[in-house]
């Protein structure tokens, strides 16, 4: 239920196929979280670098928080370049009641800013500028500078 | 050997290093004066799995990687 | 951007029509709520009645509050029937950044449930059951059955 | 003539009433012994906007609606 893509994510289609997957579940709630990619600072568009390995781990772990609370969880994510007003990211949450949904799909997209080893940068004038300045040092990150 | 891989946006090719845990991995890279700002902000992976102390023993066949400031969405 | 339909909602058609209405207003989320119909406690379906003229002045204030955060709501619900595993209620917010979004669909869908003049049945054994028990006293209500 | 409505549930046609205030509507109201359940957990609009005390008067032409406990989505 962590599906990747080669460029933008076709949004209606994935919307449509997760409710599909899900209509028979008995789910009262369902709430997408779809991301797309905004015009300032110049950019053309953005690019992203995942590492896979590491992004499926993680999102397993959440997979299985949502187990345990009854609801489910799916996400989808562009690889590359995705352009201007076109859609990079979605997160969707299952739940039989709507608090759960709602408190979930929170926590989980703050967690997926904070952690998901995924890279971003700008596209501007042909190139790939990583967004540092908008990009969060994973949790126990600095490890390696300290002085032994 | 261990293997020591940057990702994302870390230009710096695979290392192959006789080492036998992370802290002698910090001494290495400290010397390296292109990977200082990163060593600040990055996290470690051994096999995939984020650490989040240097007293991790490593063995041959070991995989390390550095996880610069993510920012997926 | 209040949208009432005689039955279930077209859930598909109407996640992209409203994404295709922002696709160039440089929102960077899009969070919908679906509301689906549950199997539970025996039912076939639920029924709903909507009182629209204060259902229209209270999706207003949310527009206004919306605006004010500069973000966007809009929502559809279902008048009459839907039956189980069908959707009734979407609603849906846009905004320039997460945050706003993801606290925004929450405090809308809360105040909807405690406020939204619509009434809920239950649709068992062919009888339309109004669903005291689920349902909240609007804020301020009792006025009437005061002593004066 | 104020004209009074029953939303929802509330199985009941709808009165045309004297009165000019809806403390008179109360009492009127209170008299209905199926209305007693309902009048402690309704709502009231006077013209489609909804109000929070009895201290309201009322004039020719208006229309008081009752709303019974909520339950969208």
């Amino acid at each position: 239920m962590l599906y990747l893509y080669n460029g933008a994510l076709e949004v209606t289609a994935i919307l449509k196929e997760w409710y599909e997957q899900e209509a028979g579940s008995n789910y009262g709630a369902y709430i997408p979280f779809v991301g797309t990619v905004r015009n300032e600072d110049g950019i053309e568009g953005l690019s992203f670098d995942i590492y896979e390995p590491i992004l499926e781990s993680w999102f397993k772990e959440w997979q299985e928080r949502a187990k345990a609370r009854g609801a489910v969880i799916k996400m989808a994510h562009s690889r590359g370049d995705v352009m201007l007003h076109e859609s990079s990211y979605i997160a969707a949450v299952f739940s039989p009641k709507r608090r759960v949904a709602l408190e979930f799909i929170d926590e989980f997209v703050e967690d997926f800013k904070a952690s998901a080893p995924i890279w971003k940068y700008d596209l501007k004038g042909g190139k790939r500028i990583y967004a540092l300045e908008r990009s969060t040092a994973i949790k126990g990150s600095g490890i390696l500078g300290e002085k032994s | 050997m261990v293997r020591v891989e940057f990702l994302g946006p870390i230009q710096k090719a695979p290392l192959e290093l006789e080492i036998t845990n992370l802290s002698e991995l910090a001494i290495v890279l400290q010397k390296d004066s292109e990977m200082s700002e990163w060593l600040k902000n990055c996290a470690v992976a051994v096999n995939d799995t984020l650490v989040s102390s240097l007293y991790v023993d490593l063995k041959d066949g070991d995989r390390v990687s550095l996880l610069p400031p993510v920012c997926g969405g």
